[in-house]
This record gives structure tokens, C-alpha cells and sequence, in this order.
């Protein structure tokens, strides 16, 4: 079976979808493994890297796009690419399903079997295949360093000679995968932190890694049986919003990672509330490129309103490439590994498991995703 | 052998003394102290037996006498000892 | 004979009483069914005792045993709350008094051997100065006499009198089969000396002391025991003779003296030495810390270099934790110059996860530095070096430091009689209420943590 | 008189060091220091004893304690370091047979008072199975007998059987005023109940056998002593006694079993109801947790979502670090989901300074487990929940999961029976060798950590 | 009044003995075993006065042989609990 | 007395020599304090906060130069400022007086008491006023942050079901204050840390923060009585190299702080050794603008040498110019506090003090300070 792992396109994407260490895994299951040339060389992982691990470097994309048994790769296909792959072919990647339809259809018109790297299932038994969580986390530990570099103040107290230089406050809102960790990483830096989420139980959560609790009473909240925030009423959001507004200004970082899965982001961080918080004070918006949390955020931009800076880069876990493209690499490794067909030496995808159940969008020719089916009802 | 014996048992109780009362929280102090004193208002048992010896008048007086004090001793004792533990309790609780 | 085996049956049964309730006596969560327990031994011990054949005549023992009874519910209901301790010595001074009774009525009973009144002087000997002990120390703390010290010139030569007097009619009053003058004597001056003997402490140490006079109270009892060759009197009257003594320590490392430095203090000529002499230095070991650490109600931890030598920072936090959970407040005196880096305490303190609420700066702290029960000087040297308010031409003379000196005891954690990095000596180690803690300061730090249970 | 009244203070003072010869044994820093101190009182005692006026012959002694001196040395001596427990069951044995011998000796002494006889029938039976008891534990130890639990059918009425002649011929005996053929009989029938006793037991419970038997001897010389009316050996015997019988429960303890069940595991029937009874769990306090742990040479720390909750992680550094002093290795098995993010133990352990290099994953632990003598799961459920493996039907089933099971014994700390983030139950709980620790884990550790003195 | 004095030196033996061993570190289980087990030992005071006490044949020979028993006890107790001990000792300087 | 804040006249510097809060003590102490419109913009300071704490903002820099008594700065006056200075002023600023004899020359003859920050004894007492520790310490946290940026991977050790990542190594040259903070800010962060320092007692200083300190035996060693190192000689410095070199190539981050006062910096990281670094490492070089540890590295720039980036930015304080600016202001003040005479409410130079000694460089028209009339001779 060959596997054909693809080199991003995009200039600004540093990742490799797949590492050395982890094709040399795959070869000895018993893959034959294709390598675009060049792909690894943005994350520090030359060509030569991959040949060593028996991987065969292939200089022709679309040799390997119209070969692979299985592509591999971290953004979704081009909308012209879908034609030039194999029929029956697995593509897994990022897919975004909810928002690309036509995508959607070019892959199941093409009898492709499309995996969505974000339709992973939140289950304990996935979570080694959860590139949303891996990805996520480094995002978290990304944004901290974006906002402490843009910060004219520095994170921990200092009690010195030349005076006590007080701790920097740090708001997270959202403490999902990406969050918690934000918190962890600006605990470490010795920053006070307050943390605030829908989901009540992440309370414990937040103070597990020293955080404070923002207690805002919103009423019934929840989340979906993946664990996911479920959309808050339009009151609830305005409860919220009063709830942060003192908080937010008296903090010298606020970070969101408030996303809902599939939906627009929520905006939580009014223009007002920008300019209650002091100059110099640090604005992250993870889900600036999805449409934001923080009104007045651009996406793929650092701006500055009013003294103080908004940063909406985006692509977090893309600023810490090599790490990244290990644990995204380990991601699909373990997908591959998990439906590998070891007597077969290959790749068999059964639909019946609650793992494929979830991130098969396309299959035989069909969108065979309860959701997006739902979806598109 | 009388003494032989009182010796022995003078002994062991002491050590047992000394064993008993080892690493006693400072809070405990004062109750431990008021606590073991009315243990030493055994003496009464002692006073008993002069009181009501019939050992004559003089005898009885004093027996008399020790058994009155030794009373307060105990019965006092044991009861302030068991207003402070309470105060204890209650202020562990009030927390 | 069967009542009789069935009396010293019950005896067996109230000492193991007794035991039982000491040693709930000593641990919080048990100390109230302690005292029951040990209340329940003593019902029993009156009751059987009442059944002795050698009893004819139960009027006035149940006369004496009433009268008794309600002066002691009266005494221990009606007192308030603070009056408690003086309460206590009121009560052991009435037992001393009734072991002198009981020591004297023998007398009257039984032949006049030689181990009889041996034990009869005995008992009224303590059972005398137990009670005028008890009632002095009474006087001292309901301040129904002046709680000061009192002090004369010649007092350790009149004491020393007094001791050679009761020895010498003590062994008179034995030779000579308790003749009725020497008996008074005796009571006398067993009276006097307990007088003499508390009359010179001052009231501050007066828990000090009737913590000894209810173990003499005890050791009364046992005597008493002996006269009338009682053997509960016995058991129980030593055990509370040890263990009173044993507390007695224990109260005396808490109030870091020593049980000589509190009886004798008086005796001696007023010590006035120590402080002059600069170059005496106080070690303690972990658990004296333990002991005053226990008694705390407020403590300020002083961190420095040594501290982060020693990584001590997480037992430090440990510390502090049990400290509060003990009813202490704890705080953090951070000067600004401790450590080798601007924030070195912080970054420490900040990796043990201590509240930035508690750190509190030099000049915050210095403050409220008077009203600590103790501070907890950690690897630091420099920056609480008083040469440097001072010894004017010390090299830091001028520098801020952290006061230390001010709070009511201080402790310094560190191996030796090093300098720090300024390279100067340090006077705060010889202040009279500094206590030098030797060792790697985590060492030490964990012993006095596992001292708390 | 004199000589009487000398050599019984002569037994006080040897007492006494017994007592302080045994509270010192206790600590490793004074332990041969005591030892040392127990023997003087030892010597003491047997010296004065020569000087009993009661001893008319020396002769017939000096014989015997040259034998006895010359054997015990040698013993003492040559035997090699491993089979030291052996040699102490045979020297037990050697006493309890003395006790006994004494014993018999009183009945060609003394009158034949009930109360003697009484004694000389305890004497008797103790020392005789303390004896035999001691031979099979010596056999068993040292191989020359199976150390297998010897078991077989109705055995439980064999011995009940027995208990009840035993207790028929002694009465028997003190009524009949020490009938002879009576006493050889009790003396085979002790013979016979030692053996009898320690068959069943196997091997590996021997220590705690020996300790048992240990304070048998003590018991089998306080009845002598009750017997030969002396007092040094009624004290002696009982101290031993008592501290024999906590130290067996101290040592029970130590290999998590009662006492119950070392002893009469072979008196029922063989146990085999508890494996397959789900839903029996064996919760554990911080005590037990630390004997065990004491005796630990290799502990895996396998920390959850719980850790992170209690914010347990500097006091589970300081556990590993008292492990490690006390000579025992330590590592961390972490398993890549614990917690509520991807790295969330590495950022805990972190803070409270555990180096990179003890972290283990999960492939790697999950070899070494069976290695391991405990496994400490601190507040993970999921990671650690076999029904990943064992049952097929669970929603986690298929994931790896680290196999805390395989080590000896697994400490389980959660604060109750609650399911973790998968929400499912967990077969771990109730294994054989899984003991729950339940409360706070920080407290529980807190708990655990006070233990190691 | 013999019996009541034995029984309550078993009793303050006993408290006494329970006090003294408590939490002792499981490395010092066997050698508190066999150093107590020496004591036990004691029984040799009883056996040299039937040995020694010319009660006739019988009696001494059973008191040699208890002599000689408790002797082996005692003696050899002592030096192994020392053996161990010394042993500790050579493990912790070799640290 | 007139006390004149004037503004940094560089675009890039955005530190203030002075805060409002200062200025506030100044006046409380009964100084007039004049500040030059501007001053502490960019360190988040307005005009009105200024004037809020008693000071008077000119917008005229030359009555200011003119007229104060004492003129409070960062950085050097440039040449043709002095002229216009009052006779007899008191001027403290930075001076760099080992390689600006031209401008010392200027200012003595200007009858200008010039105090060098730079010259302030490391002693315990002067601590308070010592600018090179406050702004040091700032920098050594700042080059840790700027080359976690800079670097592809995170820096703590992470166990996640997408595999483990390693911890990265930071190797820190020189471990004087700015080396420390750095090794401080590196542990927090989760890095596993080398130091090496070629005074040796820095070892017990080292693993005080949890760093693990490199032994090098370079035989006899030592530091001047102010606690400064000493220069090595060229054996000593051959031997440090090889010591090194091994430690460098495992590394992921270098930073060296490795300056000798008043000298060039030695060359510590030779071409050789960052050609020796893996593909995606970072060096940071502190000492790049006075002639940098690093072979290679470009004052004020980042540059890429094979795969490796070399981080040579410089004024590494001014990064967090906020907290910057209010312990340098703290340093000014604690300086001019301790030598204010409160009966005549002014300033006081007693050149007894030790204090004074060492930093005041010139007065009444003569260039006062030893060492550097020893440079001079
Ligand atoms: N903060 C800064 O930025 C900075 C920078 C450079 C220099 N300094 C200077 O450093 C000094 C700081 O004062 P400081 O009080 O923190 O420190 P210090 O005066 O240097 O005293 C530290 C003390 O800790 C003790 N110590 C060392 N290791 C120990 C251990 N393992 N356990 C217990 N004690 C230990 C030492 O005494 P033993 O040897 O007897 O144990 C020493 O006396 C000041 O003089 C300051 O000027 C500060
Ligand atoms: N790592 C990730 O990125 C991530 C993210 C999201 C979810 N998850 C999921 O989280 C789970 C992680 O497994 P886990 O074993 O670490 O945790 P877990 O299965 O959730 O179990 C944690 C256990 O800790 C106990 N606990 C809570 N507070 C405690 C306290 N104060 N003291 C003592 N015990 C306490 C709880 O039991 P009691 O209530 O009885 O005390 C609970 O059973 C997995 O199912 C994983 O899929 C992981
Ligand atoms: N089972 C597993 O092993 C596993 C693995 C990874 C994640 N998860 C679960 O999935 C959850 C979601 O993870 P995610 O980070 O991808 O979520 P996400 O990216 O969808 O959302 C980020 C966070 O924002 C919060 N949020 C949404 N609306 C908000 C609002 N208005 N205000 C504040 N916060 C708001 C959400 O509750 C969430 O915590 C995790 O918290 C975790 O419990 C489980
Ligand atoms: N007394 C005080 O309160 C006080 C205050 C601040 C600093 N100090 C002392 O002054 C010292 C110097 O501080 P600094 O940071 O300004 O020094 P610095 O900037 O002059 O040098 C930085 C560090 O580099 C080191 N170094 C020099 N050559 C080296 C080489 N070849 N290889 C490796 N390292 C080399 C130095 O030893 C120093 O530690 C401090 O370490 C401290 O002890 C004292």
C-alpha cells in the first residue's frame, strides 16, 4: 500500500504533516512511503532524513497525488487537487466540513474517502489521533509567549532593590485544550492567572494548574456529549460579558480560546472593553482567523488599538514547527496504526468504529458523516 | 517484700508515666495538666479509709478534712478539665 | 479476703483507667472521653474503697465527700472561662492539703515503723508545700497578690537554711517515733517552703509551676499511698508524678527555658550576665523549635541565599501550611536584596506555589515585625544583619534590613557561624532572644515539619 | 533479708534496663546500644541471683550455663548472616523449653497450692509449644522441612480436638495435685499443639510466627516466674510479652495481612472465596500505606487528574525523596492522557522540581512493573483501569493503559469510589492486591510522608 | 495481697511494654525480635534457683537442663541481636 | 533645587529615566522636577501623569538642559549637548566612561559633576541605585523569551498521547545577574538548564535556581573585589572553548552574558561550535553590541548562520521597557535620596562616600574617579 505524504503549499506553513521517525514506523508496518520532496524542510527535517527512514523522496506532487493509496497532510485539498486523486483513495488532513462543502462533494463524487483530522472524536480512546488537542496545546503555549513579548512588563514579581515589580494578571477565557495550557505556561512564567469557561466543570480543571476561577452565575450551561461548550443564549452571552468586563480590565493579558466546535466564534471582548484595559495591556484572540472573540481583532494580524495590542496571528501551533509536526505526525501515525490491517498489510477503515464513525467524511462515493449529513438536510 | 513490690510497681508506673505523656499538642497543656491532677485526688481513696477507720476522733477529723479537699480535687478536676475540652471541641467546630 | 481481692481487683481496674485516659489526654480528638474514662477509674476506685471491711463508719466520710462535692461542682461551674489555670492550682492545692491530712491521720492508726513514717513525713512534706505552693501561684495569677517576682537579698542563703531545717526534723521526727511537736514543725515549714519556693517566680511562669506542683501532687498521693500502704494511691500518684513531670518540661521548652533557669531564677541573684556578654549564641534543636513554632500565633518567615542553597523552598511552603493550619498566621519578609539576583526569593517562593499575597516587603514588614510571636530567619544573613542600624562603621551601616530582632523570638537556619556575602559578622546571632538552628536549612526545616506529627 | 532485700533491688535495677534496653532497641541510632544495656541487666540479674541464700549447690549450675554459654556462642558465632531468623527461632525455642523445664522443677520444690499449679501449668503449656512451635519455624526456615503449608482435611476439628484435652488434662492436673502420668501428658500435648500450630503456616509468614512465638517465650517466663514466686521474671516475661505481640502486629502489618490470617489461614479452609467476589475492596490507612511502603524497594508513582486536583505534586516529591533516603527507587510511570491536557503532569511535576529522568512513559514502566513492589496511584482512574485490557465490551477498551496491577501491591488515592473522565468503573479496585487509600490525595500523602518519623 | 501486687506489675508490664515498641522502622523488626527474645531469656533466673536450690535429683536435673536451655537463650540471643546490629551499622558508614 | 527628566532622543529606546511615582517622591523630598514633554510615552507614561505627581512638563529640552541643577537621563549626552549644560550641574545618565574620554573631557570642562550609572560599586549597600544589576536582571528574562520565540520547539518537557516531547537544553554563558535571571526564567519555563561561569563560586549560585552548573577546570580563576571576573588568559579562555563546545552542540538555546567590565567581551562561541548546533537552534548573544560572545553575531540584528539564529538585538531591557523604566527610575531616585540633604532640600555629593567614588566621574572641572584617571595615565 502506498502512502503518500504531501508538502504543504502555502508558504507561511512551516509543518510537515508526517516526521521521519514516524514514516520509518509506517515502513515497517509494512507501507510503501512517498515523500514530496522538500516537505519536511520548513520543521528541520531534510530529505535525506526521510530517505534514511525508507521513505522514497518523490520530487513529483502529482505523481504522488494520483498514486497514494493513502495521502497524508495537514491542510485540506485544493479544490483541483481532488481531481487528480486515485479513486477508492483515503485522503486524511484537516478538512474543515462544516465549512467547505463543495470540497465535501468533490471528494465523495471522486470515491475518495476523506478523514477530517478535526471530526476526531473527543473519546479517551482517540485522543492519541486528536490532532485538534496536540495542535491546540501548542497553541496555548504560543499564545502566552506572543502576548508576554509583546507585554512592556514582565510576568512574575520581582521584589528587588530597585523595587517590587508586581506579578502581570492574565485572563484566559475559554479553558479548553489550548487554554488550560496557556494557563500552565503563564503560571510557570509566575503571572497571576483567572481563568473563566462556560463548561462549569472546568473550574476544577483551571485551579488543578494554580488558576483562579472567574465565577460568573450564567444559569444552565453544558456540553455536548463530546464534551463540547454548547452555544450560550444571547442573555447568557451579555451575563458573560458583564461578568469579565472588570476582570478584563484590570488584566494586563487576555487571552480567548473560545471556540464552538463548527459554529462562528462568540465575540466576548467588546471594543469597550478593549479600551477599559490599560495601555500596554496584551489582547490574544486564538479564534481570530474564524471570525474572533475580541472585537476589533484581525486575523493574521497584530494590531494596535488605543495602546493596547490585539494579536490575531492565527495558526499557533505553526510558530513551533518541529514540535508540532512531531505530534501531528504521531497523530496520523496512530490513526493509520489503529486500522491497520497487519495480516493485509494495509489500511482498513471500518465504519463501524466510533472513531471512523466520527472523522469519515466521504466514503464509496457518499458523505457517509451523520453530522454533515445532518448538516446539509 | 512488701516494698520490693511497691518499688517495682513505683517503677513501671513511672516509666509508664513518662511514656503516656510524650509529644502532647501545647493546646492540650492546661487540660492535660488539670486533667492528671484530678487524678491525683486518689488520695480520697487513702482519706476514706481514715475518715471512716474509726481510728478515733483525731484521726477522723483529719480523715474528714482530706476526704472534703480530696473531694473538691476530684469532682472539680474532672469537671473544669471537661469545660475546656469542650471549649475545644466547640472552637474546632465553629472553624 | 474476697472483698479484699475484689477492692485491689477494682484498683487494677481504675489504674488501667487512669492509663487509658492519660494517653487520650494527650491526643485532641480524644482528650474529652480521656477524661471521662479517667473520671469513670476514680468513681470506681471511691466506690470499692467504700465497701472495705476496715470501715465502720460511713457519716462522716458521706458528710466530708458532700461537702467536697459541691465546693468543687461550685468552683468548677461558676469560674470563668479565663480563670481556669488559677482554678487548677486552687484544686491541686486542696489535694496536696489532703495528702498532708491523710499522711498525719495514720498517725493515729497504725504502729509507728520506721517505713511508715518515712512515707508519713514524706507525704506531709510534699502534700504541705504542694499546697501552699498551689495557693501562692493561685494568689500570683488571680493577681490577689502581686504576680512580680518577689526577690531579696540573701534569699538563696535562707532557703538553703530552710531545706537543712526539714531535713534535719524530718529525721528527728522519725527517729523519734513522730513526736506531736516536730509533726507541727514539720507541717510548718513544709508550708513555708512551698511559699518561699513560688513566692519568687514571677506569674508569666506560673503554669510552669503548677504543672510541677500537680506532679508533686501526685508524687503526695503516692506517699500518702505508701503510709497507708494503699496501692492505687500508689500507681496512680506516681504515674501523675511522671507524667506532670515530663509535662512540665515539655511546657518549659515551649516557653524556651529551662526548668532550672524558671524554679531558680528567683533563688539565684538576678541574672544580668548573658546580656552583656556578647559571644554566647543559643543552638536549639528541631524539636524545641517545634515546640515554640506550636505555640505561635504569628511567624514571619525571612528567606535568603541559603534558602535557595539549600532548595528549601516547597518544605518552606510545607511549613507555612502547617503553621496555618495550627491557627498561625504566616507571612513572608522579603528584603529586597536577598538572594544573588534581583527576585531570587520570588522565583523560588513562586515555584513552591506561595501566595504573592503573602510576600510582603521590607518596610510592610518591619511594621509589624514587633508583633511576631517568632521570626524564621532562612539562609539569610546580610539582609537582617543589625550591625547595620547598629555599628556605625560597619560596611552596611545604613543599609535597610529586616528587623528580625524586634520579633519576640527569632531563628536563624544555617550551618555555621559563616558570614554571607558582605563578609561581616552578624550581632543577631548573639541576641539574647535568637535561637541558632544549625544545619542545611532543608534539613533542618524537614525535621521541625515532621516534629508536627 | 539483706541479702533479700539487695538482691530485689538489685531486680529493680535490672528491670530498668530491660526497659530502656528494649525502648532503645527501637531506633536504629541507639539500637546496639541497647542491646547492650538489656544484657547488663541481664548479667546483673543472674548475678545476684547466685547470691540467693536459697542456693546451696553452684556445681550443677556452672554446668549448665557452661553448656548452655559454650552452644549459644558458637551459635552466635558461626552461623552465617542469612540464617540469623532461623537461629533466633531456635534460641526461642531453647527458652520456651527452660520455661517449661522450670516449671517442672517447681513441683518437686514448692507445695502444691492451686494458684502454683495454676502456673506450673502454664509454664508448662507455653513454654512447650513456644518449643516445639520454634523447632517446626526453625525447620521450615532453614529448609529442613517443607516450608509449605502443611494442610489436610479436617484438620480444623483435629485441633479444636486438641484445645480441648489440652484444657481438660490441665484441669485435671491442678485439681489432682500434679498427677504425674497428667504432666507428661500436658507436656506431649504442648509438644503436640506447637507442631501442630506452626505446620500449617507457611514459610514466608514464618517471621511473624517467630515474633509470636517470641512473646510466647515472654509469657511462658512470666508464668515461671508467677510459679517460682520471682518477681524480675514476671516483669521481664510480660514486658517481652507485650512488646512481642505489637511487634507481630507491626510486622502483620508490614506484609499487609492480619494476624488472623497468618495464623489460621490454615486453620480453615484454603481462601479462595475473595477472588472471585467482585466488589470487595480493602481501603487502607496512611499508616499501613507507610509500613509497606518502608519495606519497599522499588516504588512506581503513577499520578492522575487527582494529583492535579489536590495539588499533591510537592508532597509527592517529598514522599519520593524519604523513599529514596530510605534506600528505596523511585519512578514515574506517566501515562500520556492523564490529567485534562496533554502535559499536564509534566507540568505539575515540574513545579515541585522532579527530575526529567525519574518521568517514565508508559511502554517503558509497563515493562518494569512486575518489578515492582508498590505502585502508588495518586488520583488516576482511567489511565490505570484494566478494563482497557480485560473487558471487551468497555467504551475504552483497546487503550494502553499502565498496568499498576502487575506490581505487588497497588495504593490506590481518591477520595471515593467516584469514576474518572471516561465515567466508568474500575476493575483495579477490587484486586487482590490493591489496597484504596481514600481522602484528598495531599491529605492522604500528607499522612503518609508524617509516618516516616 | 501477693496476687494483687503480681497482677498489677503484669498490668503496668504490659501498658509499659505496648508503649515502648511503637512505630519502630521495619528494618529493626528482627533484631528487636531477637534482642527481646534475649530477655525472654530471663527465665534463667528461675531455672539456676531449681538447679542450685537442692530439691533433690529430679530438680536439678531439670533445672541444669533448664539452666543450660535458658543459658543458650540468653547468651546466644544477645550476640546475634549484636551481630545484626553491627551489621546496620557497616551498611549505613559504607553509604 | 531643579531636577530636569529629559527625553531619550533615540526612536528606538522606550524607557523613561524617570516615573511619575518618583517624580512625586522628588518633589515630596522639595525638589522642583521638570520633564520634558513626552518623556515616558512610550513606557506608558502620559504628560499628565507627570504633572499629576507634581512636576512640571516643558516641552522645551533646552531650558531644560540650561536651566536644572541635576539632569536625570539613560543614556549619554551626545557631545554637543554639554556645552549647554549649567556650570556646576550634577548630570546622571549612563556614560560608558571607558571608551568616551572625549565626552568626559567635554563634561569636566564643563564643570559638570557627571555620575556614571554604569560605575556604581556592586556593593551590598549600593545595590538600590545599581542600574547594571536592575537592567540586567530585565534582560536576562527578555533573552530567554526572545529565544523561546525564536525557537522551533517548546521549551518543557511534554508526555502527551501524541508522543513525548523532549525538554529543550538552554545553555547560559556567564552567569552574573543578567545570566541568572535567565537560568531563572528558562527552569520556570520547564528548559533543562547548563550554566558555566568562570568565577567559581557561581557553581552554589547556579543550582541555587535548579541549574546545573558545567565544571570546567580552568585552573586559577578569580574575581576583582567588586565581584567582577577577571579576564582570563588565552589558555584559560582555549580550554573554556573545548570545555564547551560539547555542551553547545547538544544544546537548543545558548545565551551568553559573558561581558568583562570595562573590555571587549571575549569570544566564547566560535563559528565552529554554532556550525556544530542542530538546525533550528537559537543563540542569543548579550554582549553583541559591545563586540559579542558569539562569532557571527550582528549587533541589533537576527541573523541565520546554517539553520541556526543568532539573536544579537541588544538593549534587552528596553523589550519590557515599563518595568524598565520604573527600576531605573527607583535606582535614580534611591541614588539622589541617599545623598539629599532634606534641611537644604538639595543634593549633596560628599565624594568621601564609597558610593560617590566609584561613580561620580567628574567634578569641579576635573575628571575625579581613580580608575579611570588610571585608564588615563
Ligand atoms: N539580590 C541580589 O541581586 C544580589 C546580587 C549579588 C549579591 N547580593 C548580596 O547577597 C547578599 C544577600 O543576603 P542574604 O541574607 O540573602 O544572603 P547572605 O548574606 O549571603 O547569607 C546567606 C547565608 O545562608 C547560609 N547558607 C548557605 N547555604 C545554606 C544552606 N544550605 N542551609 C542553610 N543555610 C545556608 C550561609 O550561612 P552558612 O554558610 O553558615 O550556612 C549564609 O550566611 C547581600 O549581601 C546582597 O548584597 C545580592
Ligand atoms: N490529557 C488530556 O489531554 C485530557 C484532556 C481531556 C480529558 N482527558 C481524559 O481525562 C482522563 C485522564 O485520566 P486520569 O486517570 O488522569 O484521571 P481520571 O480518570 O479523570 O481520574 C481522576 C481521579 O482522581 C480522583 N480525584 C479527584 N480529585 C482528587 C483529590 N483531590 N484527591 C484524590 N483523588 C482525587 C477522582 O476520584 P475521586 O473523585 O474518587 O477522588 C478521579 O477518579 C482520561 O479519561 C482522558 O481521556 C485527558
Ligand atoms: N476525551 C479526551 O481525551 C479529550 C481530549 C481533548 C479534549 N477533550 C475535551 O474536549 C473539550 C473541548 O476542547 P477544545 O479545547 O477543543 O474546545 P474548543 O476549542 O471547542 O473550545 C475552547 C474552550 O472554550 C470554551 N468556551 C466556549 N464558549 C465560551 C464562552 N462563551 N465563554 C468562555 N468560554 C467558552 C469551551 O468550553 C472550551 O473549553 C476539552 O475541554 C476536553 O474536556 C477531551
Ligand atoms: N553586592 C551586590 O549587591 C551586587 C549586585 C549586583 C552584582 N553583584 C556582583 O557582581 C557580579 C557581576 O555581575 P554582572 O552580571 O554585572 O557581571 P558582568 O556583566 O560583568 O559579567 C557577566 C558574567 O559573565 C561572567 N564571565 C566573564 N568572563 C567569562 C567567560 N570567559 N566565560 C564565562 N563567563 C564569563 C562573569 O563572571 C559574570 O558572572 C555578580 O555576579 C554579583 O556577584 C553584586
Amino acid at each position: 500500500m502506498q502512502l503518500g505524504v504531501l508538502k504543504e503549499a502555502q508558504p507561511q506553513e512551516n509543518r510537515a504533516p508526517m516526521i521521519p521517525a514516524d514514516a520509518k514506523k509506517l515502513v515497517r508496518l509494512g507501507a510503501e512511503v512517498l515523500v514530496e520532496a522538500g516537505c519536511g524542510l520548513r520543521a528541520g527535517f531534510s530529505d535525506e532524513d526521510y530517505a534514511e527512514a525508507g521513505a522514497t523522496v518523490r520530487a513529483e506532487r502529482s505523481a504522488i497525488l494520483a498514486g497514494a493509496d493513502v495521502i497524508l497532510r495537514l491542510t485540506r485539498p485544493s479544490l483541483d487537487e481532488v481531481p487528480a486523486l486515485k479513486s477508492g483513495a483515503v485522503h486524511v488532513s484537516y478538512l474543515d466540513p462544516f465549512n467547505e462543502p463543495e470540497l465535501i462533494d468533490a471528494l465523495a463524487r471522486q470515491n475518495v474517502s476523506a478523514i477530517s483530522m478535526e471530526m476526531i472524536p473527543r473519546s479517551t480512546r482517540a485522543q492519541k489521533m486528536d490532532a485538534l488537542s496536540s495542535q491546540g496545546s501548542l497553541a496555548g503555549y504560543v499564545m502566552v509567549l506572543k502576548a508576554t513579548t509583546a507585554a512592556p512588563t514582565i510576568l512574575p514579581m520581582m521584589m528587588t532593590p530597585a523595587g517590587t515589580l508586581k506579578p502581570a494578571t492574565i485572563f484566559v477565557i475559554g479553558a479548553g485544550v489550548a487554554g488550560l495550557q496557556a494557563i500552565a505556561t503563564a503560571k510557570r512564567l509566575g503571572a497571576k492567572v483567572v481563568a473563566f469557561d462556560t463548561r462549569s466543570e472546568v473550574a476544577e480543571q483551571v485551579s488543578s494548574l494554580g488558576g483562579k476561577f472567574l465565577e460568573i452565575d450564567l444559569g444552565e450551561t453544558g456540553s455536548t456529549k463530546d464534551g463540547y461548550a454548547v452555544q450560550l443564549t444571547p442573555e447568557q452571552l451579555e451575563l458573560q460579558k458583564q461578568g469579565q468586563a472588570k476582570q478584563i480590565a484590570e488584566s494586563d493579558i487576555v487571552i480567548t480560546t473560545a471556540q464552538l466546535f463548527g459554529r462562528k466564534p462568540p465575540v466576548l471582548v467588546t471594543a469597550e472593553m478593549v479600551a477599559s484595559m490599560r495601555a500596554g495591556s496584551v489582547i490574544v484572540d486564538m479564534a481570530a482567523e474564524s471570525g474572533g472573540n475580541v472585537e476589533g481583532s484581525i486575523a493574521g494580524e497584530t494590531v494596535q488599538v488605543g495602546g493596547v495590542t490585539i494579536i490575531g496571528d492565527g495558526n499557533w501551533a505553526n510558530f513551533v514547527a518541529r514540535d508540532a509536526s512531531q505530534m501531528y505526525s504521531a497523530n496520523l501515525f496512530n490513526l493509520l496504526d489503529e486500522f491497520w490491517d497487519e495480516e493485509a498489510k494495509e489500511l482498513r477503515l471500518d465504519l463501524d468504529d466510533d472513531i471512523l464513525k466520527g472523522c469519515v467524511i466521504t466514503h464509496g462515493g457518499e458523505i457517509v458523516n451523520e453530522t454533515i449529513r445532518q448538516l446539509r438536510s | 517484700m512488701d516494698p520490693v513490690f511497691l518499688t517495682f510497681i513505683l517503677m513501671l508506673s513511672i516509666f509508664l508515666g513518662f511514656e503516656l505523656i510524650s509529644k502532647v499538642p501545647s493546646t492540650l497543656h492546661t487540660p492535660l495538666m488539670s486533667g492528671s491532677n484530678a487524678i491525683s485526688g486518689i488520695t480520697l481513696v487513702g482519706a476514706i479509709g481514715s475518715a471512716g477507720g474509726g481510728f478515733g476522733q483525731l484521726a477522723t477529723v483529719l480523715g474528714v478534712g482530706a476526704v472534703a479537699l480530696a473531694t473538691i480535687n476530684v469532682v472539680g478536676g474532672y469537671l473544669v478539665t471537661d469545660r475546656m475540652l469542650a471549649m475545644f471541641k466547640k472552637k474546632e467546630d465553629g472553624k | 479476703m474476697n472483698t479484699l481481692l475484689l477492692i485491689n481487683l477494682a484498683y487494677v481496674v481504675s489504674a488501667v483507667l487512669f492509663i487509658f485516659g492519660l494517653k487520650q489526654l494527650g491526643s485532641a480528638a480524644t482528650a474529652r472521653r480521656g477524661n471521662f474514662i479517667s473520671a469513670c477509674g476514680m468513681l470506681i476506685a471511691v466506690v470499692v474503697t467504700l465497701l472495705d471491711q476496715g470501715i465502720v463508719d460511713f457519716r462522716w466520710i458521706a458528710l466530708g465527700v458532700a461537702i467536697g462535692a459541691v465546693i468543687g461542682l461550685l468552683g468548677a461551674r461558676l469560674i470563668a472561662m479565663t480563670a481556669m489555670p488559677e482554678m487548677v492550682a486552687l484544686f491541686n492545692g486542696f489535694g496536696g492539703l489532703a495528702s498532708l491530712l491523710v499522711g498525719w491521720a495514720v498517725l493515729y492508726e497504725a504502729d509507728h515503723a520506721t517505713f511508715t513514717l518515712v512515707t508519713v513525713a514524706l507525704s506531709i512534706l510534699i502534700g504541705g508545700l504542694t499546697f501552699t505552693g498551689s495557693m501562692v501561684a493561685w494568689g500570683k495569677l488571680s493577681e490577689t497578690i502581686s504576680s512580680k517576682p518577689l526577690q531579696f537579698a540573701g534569699q538563696q542563703f535562707v532557703n538553703g537554711l530552710l531545706v537543712l531545717t526539714i531535713l534535719a526534723v524530718a529525721a528527728v521526727f522519725i527517729t523519734d517515733q513522730a513526736n506531736a511537736e516536730l509533726l507541727y514543725a514539720l507541717i510548718a515549714l513544709s508550708f513555708i517552703f512551698g511559699v518561699m519556693a513560688v513566692m519568687p517566680i514571677g506569674g508569666g511562669d506560673m503554669p510552669v509551676v503548677i504543672s510541677l506542683l500537680n506532679s508533686y501532687s501526685g508524687l503526695a498521693a503516692c506517699a500518702a499511698g505508701f503510709a497507708v500502704n494503699n496501692i492505687i494511691l500508689i500507681v496512680s500518684g506516681s504515674l501523675v508524678g511522671a507524667s506532670g513531670i515530663i509535662l512540665t518540661q515539655i511546657m518549659c521548652k515551649a516557653m524556651n527555658r529551662s526548668l532550672a533557669n524558671v524554679l531558680f531564677s528567683g533563688f539565684g541573684t538576678v541574672k544580668t550576665s548573658t546580656t552583656t556578654i556578647e559571644g554566647e549564641i543559643n543552638p536549639i534543636e528541631a524539636q524545641d523549635a517545634y515546640f515554640i513554632l506550636e505555640a505561635a500565633s504569628s511567624v514571619v518567615i525571612v528567606p535568603g541565599y541559603g534558602m535557595a542553597v539549600a532548595q528549601a523552598q516547597h518544605v518552606v511552603k510545607e511549613l507555612q501550611e502547617l503553621l496555618e493550619e495550627n491557627g498561625c498566621e504566616v507571612v513572608y519578609g522579603i528584603h529586597p536584596v536577598a538572594g544573588r539576583m534581583p527576585g531570587h526569593m520570588n522565583v523560588l517562593l513562586a515555584e513552591a506555589d506561595v501566595s504573592y499575597d503573602l510576600l510582603l516587603e521590607m518596610d510592610e514588614i518591619n511594621t509589624r515585625m514587633p508583633n511576631m510571636d517568632v521570626a524564621i530567619v532562612i539562609g539569610a544573613n546580610d539582609v537582617v544583619n543589625p550591625a547595620a542600624k547598629e555599628i556605625e562603621d560597619s560596611p552596611i551601616y545604613g543599609m535597610p534590613i529586616i528587623s528580625v530582632d524586634q520579633a519576640k523570638t527569632v531563628f536563624v537556619l544555617k550551618r555555621s557561624m559563616a558570614s554571607g556575602f558582605a563578609g561581616i559578622d552578624n550581632p543577631l546571632f548573639f541576641k539574647e532572644n535568637t535561637r541558632m538552628l544549625f544545619g542545611d536549612a532543608r534539613q533542618s526545616l524537614t525535621q521541625v515539619v515532621r516534629e508536627f506529627e
